[in-house]
């Protein structure tokens, strides 16, 4: 069977054997300390990326559980004055405040939720993390193109993430995360933290520009010999798509944010009513960024579902060539569509255009979805964790993907725009999509990042809490908005109570089950098992090197003979003989 | 001067998909940046006459050539400059062709953000001619407060600024003031400044600040034009 | 449950938007209009085609899961890795039925958007926090009823006649929402837009439809439909609320006469009290003591307040009512948030002297009636 | 062991260009130029997308408030304009030469060329200020609410000097930027470490510098010509 030939490239390389993993510390606590935030190892800064995106999903967690909390009971206002229901406040310990007060502060943790989970964590989350670790890896590279880049692009999301949090520690913004004019221009006249947030916004996007820029020209430049563009595996394909995006649609946001930083402290009028600008116009210039990078979150995702479906059910993806073109479709066709989050503030032809571009976004997502499924077919599939996400990825996606749908027809938009439907809609998609191919993706590659095994038993437990608190939670919330709850509704009629109450029972279940994750992670650090170099029989090249890899990637520059998915043609790397046992050799093999 | 690629079998790179590497080092002569150089000074030139030109004609003839006529011409030279800056001077020609492809597609993307946005906001008074009117309180309302109801913006700071003055210095710093005013707009030709053209584009903000949302509003029914004209600032000359 | 015959929309709609059990679990009530009751039917004709694909791609996917589990001794067998028959017709299909839904939205979206001619024309204005919708005569309803934390304002509207709303905001964006009727619009600070409805005829058996004034001799029926305000606006954004109230068109007429306010022989203070319903003060300042988004109107009149900047007056004034209400930023009383808008434009003064009226009389200092003549009023 | 020494003292007098090898991820110089190419290209990207905020701005309030734009663009001096349009294209066709200077190995030009480009941004930058915001500031075509209403022409005035100054500003701002890589530039090449083997920081800069340019090729007719 083909074998990994060790070659001697031309120029004379020093053997690595000696040399231990990336994270074997360089001598003391301090040298190890400043070894790590200077280091420009993709693997160092796609770990510290890691644990910072960890980090803010927990801070939108908790804001996601205060709104939640204050949803349990709506507020009403007795004839005497007394305030039952603003949880929030009470939980604050606030008095005598108004029912406008408690409204105000239930609108922070809203915008505080939406903006660190959009700016702070899902933008950033897979590209960052897991693809700056793995995309170098899987082309066979020893580093991204633009190592310093890399580390100045992680300096500039700490720089930007603490902007927002000194606008949190402010008073956080009562804005949404969608920053609307004039209200964003209008709110907290006398103070700073909206200009904070914004610029926290404003300084991301950069880090998301130079990420974006680094993995174009990594993939473009940095593929191991003999591995053209089709023999690339399907993770790599969507980085690429997405850095695309994110080099094309960021831009757009910076000078967005910046004409509403001029806005609110200079007042030149571009978007305020009363000196002639338009607000509509915010809208656009904010949306031609935000749907791209709605995109931006999903590529990555489907990127890990292409890999670990097809490893752990050993089957040769089904049609790489319509998955690789359609995640290029989708980053092409995601800038054609931001008007349908404007159906009822645009004019009217532009909203037919707008509808129309709208559902040819839908065909390459299904075409995905149709070959994911086919993959599948008579494969040998094992139920692990990460298949077990995976499984549940293809189930909430799909109902995100199919509710998506009646947001994008013109008329039955009218209804269901800026309701509870489309709070549903974007969780099923972002966090049903995003956050469970990056649990997915996370328990697929954490031995190879760590070197230590995890207890499957404990990260299947957090799975099952996951996946019922997060269907109990979210399935609810369509009802709520086809029967006419508005979004960002600190209070409601109380015929919603019933519904909104199993949505925040649902909303804790899925946060204990993070708990219980976090948990298994940090066993599995402390005294997990040693891993095997390639645990799951994987052919990608990050199987070729150990677990964790070593400081420069591989001992030798790996030369690609075989495709990503041959599982039916080629034994697994550094496995067992025997481990993973092969069908019959066919002489025809149908390619 | 182009390199060519020689193609020989390279044990590295078995299936030649890095070839591309080797033709980044092209040295442009410096006649053709000489060239380029004149090209590009004629076309500005070029320009600046054609826009001049267009004032003197409207001015002697006396006759309203519309305003796409300059915005195209003016554009088109734009345009061809930039493609002289960006094949000769940054290598476009000569480069590697990923290069183009990466800059057309940025520039697909800006004309698509452009065309879309300004489609949106040219289109939107279609289906009911709606102007809508001036709300005192939408925006940040800085440096306008204190502005009565139905009076123009401009008009109202002019004669309160005009009565401070009086007031203050007496009516020949006023004189002074104006003359000097009125002369630097003077120098800079005539302003087309027909009430008609004072109208917004389209549905949007006639004059500004006019009465309350109400108040002036006939009660004509939908579809036809309310004739909320408001008298045209006699600014400048 | 009454089938409501359609008349309006095209046959799928109508096909479709039979009232089904799982369409009464997904909206709560039936559309109370026509368009109301097509867009229901193209969410019906989505619903039903997405549960049929998740069948399919679910089945398959836990069918696979089960059967190709992986056991030892048994591998994953070859299978073709692309067959393009296959993916052409999973793309092309789902394209086709794609178009028949982008038409059908598109066209309960027209429908919407272009009132018919005669339409009645009312003029709704949004504020923060408030809707106020004036009637051609110049009326604005003052009616209120207890929904969510605070009363909002009850609008009548004759049933059975297409009615259209010209909306501007005067301070924020907002969102006009009728749930019922399945249609919203945004409501902006520079430019008016358009909503318009044609209420369904009161259908008595209807079990939504209440009766006014039962047993009396001028009983009539109504039906309440729900406003709310769609668009983020702000801290009281859950309370803008409001209710449709389609009434028969006699009851509509008489309401209107009863409902105009003819100031000739009232008390400043009183034309005062209806100002304070009609300009939307009543949606932040209270009448009864307890406060609200803005201070009471009760502890106004001759009061000390202290300011967010800690200046303070130690007798409210004529002047200092007349300020907070044309520029109210300039003094911010302290606990309150910095939150109305100007009234500039919108108030004359005449209306502004009867409403200082009004908070003396609140504050039991009664002026003379309105006689011109003394400017000072005996305090 | 020998040979080694002579290389590593032989190499003391070669210049930094000649000694300079390619970072250890790359397999050859000319990969890492061409890398670098690509990396700066998609950086230019996104600064075309930045300007392309403004320039959509432009248009949309062209369309709406013609009239305040025509008004507007008569405050602007054309030949100011045009005198700063001629020194940015001298300038992109020195920094051209300084290009091909560091592959001809032709040391003292390429510092007059670099250093040339540089006085052209200054004054550029001069121009822009001294000329053109000093004397509209004090007029009071300010941005914004520092506009001063008693000399305007149309209601919507501020809404066109708020375009032009953050357009021109923020281009301005890109100038003194390319004034801090050029000096930079200059820097370097006086220690030698530009040659016909290693220039890529030459060519980087200089595309960068093309790009102001091209955003000033456009941004001149657009705010000077039309109106």
């Amino acid at each position: 069977m083909a074998t990994i030939d060790t070659h001697t490239s031309a120029t004379v390389e020093h053997d690595h054997h000696d040399e231990g993993s990336y994270l074997k510390p360089k001598g003391s606590m301090l040298i190890t300390l400043i070894d790590w935030l200077s280091t420009i190892d993709h693997k160092k800064i796609g770990v510290m990326y890691l644990f910072a995106v960890f980090f803010m999903f927990f801070l939108g967690g908790v804001a996601a559980l205060a709104v939640r909390i204050e949803l349990l009971e709506p507020i009403r206002q007795a004839a005497d004055g007394t305030i039952t229901g603003s949880n929030l406040a009470s939980l604050f310990g606030l008095k005598d405040y108004s029912v406008a007060q408690s409204g105000n502060l239930y609108n922070r943790f809203m915008t505080l939720h939406g903006a660190i989970m959009v700016f702070m964590f899902i933008v950033p989350g897979i590209p960052a993390s897991l693809g700056n670790f793995f995309l170098p890896l899987m082309i066979g590279a020893k580093d991204v193109a633009f190592p310093r880049l890399n580390l100045l692009s992680w300096y500039i999301y700490l720089f930007g993430s603490m902007f927002g949090v000194i606008a949190i520690i402010l008073g956080g913004v009562d804005t949404g995360w969608t920053f609307y004019t004039p209200y964003s221009t209008t709110t907290d006249a006398d103070h700073l933290n909206v200009v904070l947030m914004v610029l926290a916004a404003f300084i991301l996007g950069f880090s998301s520009i130079f990420t974006g820029l680094n993995f174009v020209v990594t993939v473009h430049k940095l593929r191991a010999p003999g591995m053209g563009w089709f023999d690339m595996p399907l993770f790599v394909w969507a980085i690429y798509s997405t850095a695309i995006i994110q080099v094309l649609a960021t831009p757009v946001i910076g000078i967005t944010l910046l004409l509403l930083v001029f806005e609110r402290t200079f007042n030149v009028g571009i978007f305020d009513p009363a000196m002639g600008g338009d607000p509509v116009l915010f809208q656009h210039f904010f949306w031609f960024y935000s749907h791209p990078v709605v995109y931006v979150m999903i590529l990555p995702a489907m990127g890990i579902i292409s890999e670990t479906l097809t490893i752990y059910s050993r089957k040769k993806i089904f049609g790489y060539h319509a998955i690789a073109f359609s995640s290029l479709a989708i980053a092409a066709i995601s800038f054609l569509v931001w008007g349908h989050h404007l159906f009822t503030s645009e004019g009217t032809l532009t909203a037919t255009i707008f509808s129309a571009l709208t559902f040819l976004v839908a065909i390459p997502t299904a075409v995905k979805v149709f070959n994911w499924v086919a993959t599948l077919y008579k494969g040998s599939i094992v139920l692990n964790t990460p298949m077990l996400y995976t499984m549940m990825f293809l189930f909430t996606f799909l109902i995100g993907g199919l509710t998506g749908l009646p947001l994008g027809a013109l008329s039955t938009d009218l209804h269901l725009h800026d309701s509870y439907y489309v709070v549903a809609h974007f969780h099923y998609t972002m966090f049903g999509g995003m956050v469970v191919a990056f649990l997915a993706g996370i328990h697929h590659w954490w031995p190879k990042m760590f070197g230590k095994e995890y207890s499957q038993l404990g990260s299947k437990i957090g799975f099952f809490l996951v996946f019922i608190g997060f269907n109990v939670t979210f399935f609810t919330q369509f009802f709520l908005g086809t029967q006419g709850m508005p979004r960002r509704y600190a209070s409601y009629l109380s015929e919603f109570q019933p519904l909104h109450q199993i949505s925040t029972i649902g909303s804790f279940v899925l946060a204990m089950g993070f708990f219980v994750h976090l948990f298994v992670f940090i066993q599995s650090l402390a005294v997990g098992k040693k891993a095997k170099p390639n645990y799951c029989g994987g052919l990608t090249l990050e199987w070729e090197t150990s677990s964790p890899p070593i400081e420069h990637n591989f001992h030798h520059e790996p030369m690609l003979r075989h495709g990503p998915y041959e599982f039916a043609d080629v034994v697994p790397p550094q496995c067992e003989p025997g481990e993973y046992p092969m069908p019959d050799p066919v002489e025809n093999n149908d390619h | 001067m182009s390199t060519q690629n020689t193609q020989t079998f390279d044990s590295a790179d078995p299936h030649g998909y890095h070839t591309g590497d080797t033709h980044g080092h092209t040295i442009i002569p410096m006649s053709t940046l000489r060239a380029i150089l004149g090209a590009l000074l004629l076309f500005t030139f070029l320009t600046v006459f054609a826009a001049r030109a267009e004032i003197w004609f409207a001015e002697a003839f006396n006759v309203a050539i519309p305003d796409w006529v300059n915005a195209s011409i003016a554009m088109g030279i734009a345009v061809v400059k930039a493609l002289l800056v960006a094949l000769f001077f940054m290598q476009l020609k000569y480069d590697n062709p990923l290069n183009a492809i990466i800059f057309s597609s940025c520039l697909f993307c800006v004309a698509l953000f452009l065309f879309i946005s300004a489609y949106d906001l040219k289109t939107r008074g279609n289906t009911y001619r709606w102007t809508g009117q001036e709300s005192s309180a939408g925006g940040t309302l800085v440096g306008i407060k204190g502005k009565p109801a139905g009076q123009n913006i401009v008009q109202w700071a002019h004669e309160s600024y005009k009565e401070k003055i009086i007031a203050e210095q007496g009516q020949a710093a006023w004189d002074q003031l104006a003359a000097e005013h009125m002369h630097s707009n003077s120098d800079h030709g005539p302003t087309h400044n027909s009430p008609a053209a004072s109208r917004p584009g389209q549905g949007l903000t006639p004059g500004l600040f006019e009465s309350g949302p109400w108040a002036h509003l006939p009660t004509s029914h939908a579809g036809e034009e309310p004739s909320s004209d408001h008298d045209a600032p006699a600014a400048g000359h | 449950m009454m089938q409501h015959s359609n008349a309006l929309g095209n046959p799928f709609s109508s096909l479709l938007a039979q009232v089904g059990p799982i369409q009464q679990l997904i909206f709560g009530e039936n559309a109370s209009s026509a368009a109301g009751r097509s867009s229901d039917g193209l969410f019906m004709f989505i619903l039903w085609l997405s549960v049929f694909f998740f069948v399919v791609l679910m089945g398959l996917s836990v069918y696979f899961c089960i059967v190709y589990r992986r056991r030892p001794g048994v591998t994953a067998q070859r299978t073709a890795t692309h067959n393009t028959a296959l993916e052409l017709t999973w793309s092309v299909v789902p394209l086709l039925i794609l178009v028949v839904i982008f038409f059908w939205g598109f066209d309960g979206f027209a429908k919407s958007r272009i009132a018919p001619g005669e339409a009645e024309q009312l003029i709704l204005t949004a504020q923060k926090w408030e809707w106020t919708l004036q009637y051609p005569n110049g009326v604005t309803s003052t009616e209120r009823e207890l929904r969510g934390s605070r009363t909002q304002p009850i609008f009548y509207v004759p049933e059975n006649k297409p009615i259209q709303l010209r909306m501007i905001s005067s301070d924020v964006i907002h969102s006009f929402w009728v749930p019922d009727f399945r249609i919203k619009r945004d409501v902006f600070p520079n430019r008016y837009t358009s909503f318009w409805f044609q209420p369904e005829p009161l259908d008595l058996s209807d079990s939504r439809v209440k009766i006014a004034g039962e047993g009396t001799a001028d009983q009539y029926p109504y039906l309440d439909h729900m406003i709310m305000c769609a668009e983020y606006c702000g801290d009281l954004h859950s309370d803008m609320l409001g209710v449709l109230r389609v009434v028969p068109e006699s009851v509509y007429i008489k309401w209107l006469a009863s409902q105009a306010f003819d100031p000739e022989g009232k008390m400043p203070w009183e034309i005062g009290q209806y100002l304070y319903v009609a300009k939307g003060c009543v949606a932040c300042h209270t009448t009864d003591g307890t406060s609200g988004t803005g201070p009471t109107w009760t502890k106004v009149w001759g009061q000390k307040h202290l300011f967010a900047d800690g200046s303070s007056v130690d007798q409210v004034d004529e002047n200092y009512i007349r300020e907070s209400i044309l520029d109210p930023a300039a003094k911010v009383v302290a606990g309150f948030p910095n939150q109305m808008t100007s009234y500039q434009g919108q108030v004359t003064e005449e209306d502004i002297n009867n409403m200082i009226a009004y908070m003396k009389h609140l504050a039991g200092v009664d002026t003379a009636p309105a006689d011109e003549s003394s400017e000072e009023g005996g305090s | 062991m020998t040979t080694m020494d002579a290389q590593s003292s032989e190499s003391k007098q070669q210049p930094y260009w000649k000694k300079y090898t390619h970072q250890p991820h790359w397999r050859s110089k000319e990969q890492e130029f061409d890398a670098a190419k690509i990396g700066m290209w998609l950086f230019l990207v996104t600064e075309v997308l930045l300007f392309s905020g403004l320039f959509c701005a432009y248009a949309v309030f062209r369309l709406l408030y013609p009239d305040a734009f025509a008004n507007g663009s008569h405050y602007l001096d054309w030949r100011w304009g045009t005198l700063n349009t001629v020194i940015l294209l001298f300038s992109s066709y020195t920094v051209a030469t300084s290009i091909h200077n560091a592959q001809m190995n032709q040391q003292i030009r390429l510092r007059i060329n670099l250093a040339i480009t540089m006085l052209c941004a200054i004054a550029f930058i001069a121009i822009k200020f001294t000329l053109e915001y000093i004397p509209k500031w004090s007029v009071g075509k300010r941005p914004g609410s520092w506009f001063s209403y008693p000399w305007a022409s149309e209601p919507h005035e501020p809404i066109w000097w708020s375009i032009y100054y953050s357009a021109t500003g923020i281009h301005a701002t890109h100038v003194l930027i390319g004034v801090g890589l050029l000096g930079w530039l200059l820097i370097r090449s006086f220690k030698g470490h530009f040659g016909p083997k290693h220039y890529t920081a030459v060519e980087i800069v200089g595309l960068y510098w093309h790009i102001v340019d091209l955003i000033w090729i456009f941004l001149f007719p657009l705010l000077y010509l039309i109106h």
